[in-house]
């Protein structure tokens, strides 16, 4: 699965997107795995009320289901215009 | 209806008035720009904006989308930059084009409403001090609350 | 500020990109543009718009100085033509510069609500059928109640 | 007094604007004095809520006072925009 990030969180990981395998339901369980990994994982993702979270380029939330997903998203709250 | 994401600068006088050569039905255009302001400091050197290609273009169209099935709407336009812009730049604009002035200017704000806090941009500020990443405001998340 | 009243036509390109060479502190401009829509029918010929000089331009300033007052702006343009004009033509324009939009909208607003009913203009259509005054809408007094 | 008026206003009463000599204390009395006068005033001045009324060009309503005014304007409400 591609997992990208943007902004600060893809500061804090330090790559803009990567493969990762995984077997996580949802997007929570996919969150946990990461953190569990590595500690810049565990930071970037420490307050989840600060981050968002698409699907297939679709905005969702962290109980949303990957099955089937090819493209994961997180990313701080937008601020465009 | 055009949606346009592009690094490029572009020029407001030239869209506005190329897209106000309606058709005969338009009584309405408004148009909204967003300008890279100064800080109050006066010291902001650029700013950047980082944005999600291809998730962008499809959330500008759905929001776009959205408000033609929301108003009567002629014609919606959205364009907006990312990249590296200095203060006075303009970032982005929508334009909406409606047989009455009501709807074309509650679809503006509509699409900005959204496009603020729906659409993945993310603004960085440069200053003398660094960089930082611009927070969303508590305020642009409410205003979605109208809608 | 700007106004003016004029039976030329206007550029609304070239208006808007020169009222949008803002200073620093402008984040946000909106512009609205009138234009003349043809009726159901598509039977206009013309339309025809009578104005009191001296008064209009009084009357249409201390709109606008009202909305400067009221919300905080950087500027304030108004154009409003008179005399002949044919369907698809831009009967008029405001815009507004502000350092945030929400003022840039509602003063935007506020001004179109204003120059519809106080503003003393009056539009004639011209059709096969022969000239016929337009009537003020119960629609365009009441949206004054909202300010 | 000047007096002017526009839109059907002014083709009701035939002329853009004529000096009037009044001694009229209100816009009510004046409107009511040039009715008198002539059946085309009478036929412009019928219905006064679809008239508006100002002086010395400033939107008012036919309680308005003439004392000191040089100019009052007739009209039906605006459409402008």
């Amino acid at each position: 699965m591609q997992v990208l990030y943007f902004a600060w969180v893809r500061e804090r990981i330090g790559v803009p997107r990567e493969e990762v395998e995984t077997s996580a339901a949802t997007v929570a369980d996919l969150v946990e795995e990461l953190s569990a990994r590595e500690e810049r994982y565990a930071v970037a993702f420490a307050d989840r009320a600060a981050l968002r979270v698409a699907v297939d380029q679709t905005l969702t939330d962290f109980d949303a289901s990957l099955d089937g997903a090819r493209e994961v998203a997180f990313f701080p709250p937008m601020t465009g215009g | 209806m055009r949606i346009v994401v592009q690094d490029a600068p572009f020029d407001l006088g030239e869209e506005a008035g190329r897209f106000a050569q309606a058709d005969a039905g338009v009584g309405a255009v408004v148009t909204f720009t967003g300008i890279v302001r100064n800080t109050a400091a006066g010291d902001l050197k650029a700013m950047e904006i980082e944005h999600y290609p291809g998730m962008t273009e499809a959330a500008l169209t759905e929001i776009a989308e959205r408000a033609q099935t929301r108003w009567s709407l002629s014609d919606v336009l959205v364009i907006h930059r990312h990249g590296h812009l200095t203060p006075g730049e303009m970032i982005m604009m929508v334009a909406t084009a409606a047989p009455h002035r009501a709807d074309a200017f509650a679809a503006a704000e509509y699409l900005m409403d959204y496009l603020k806090s729906r659409a993945p941009f993310w603004k960085r500020e440069i200053t003398a001090d660094g960089a930082a990443w611009v927070d969303a405001k508590d305020e642009d998340e409410a205003a979605l609350d109208r809608w």
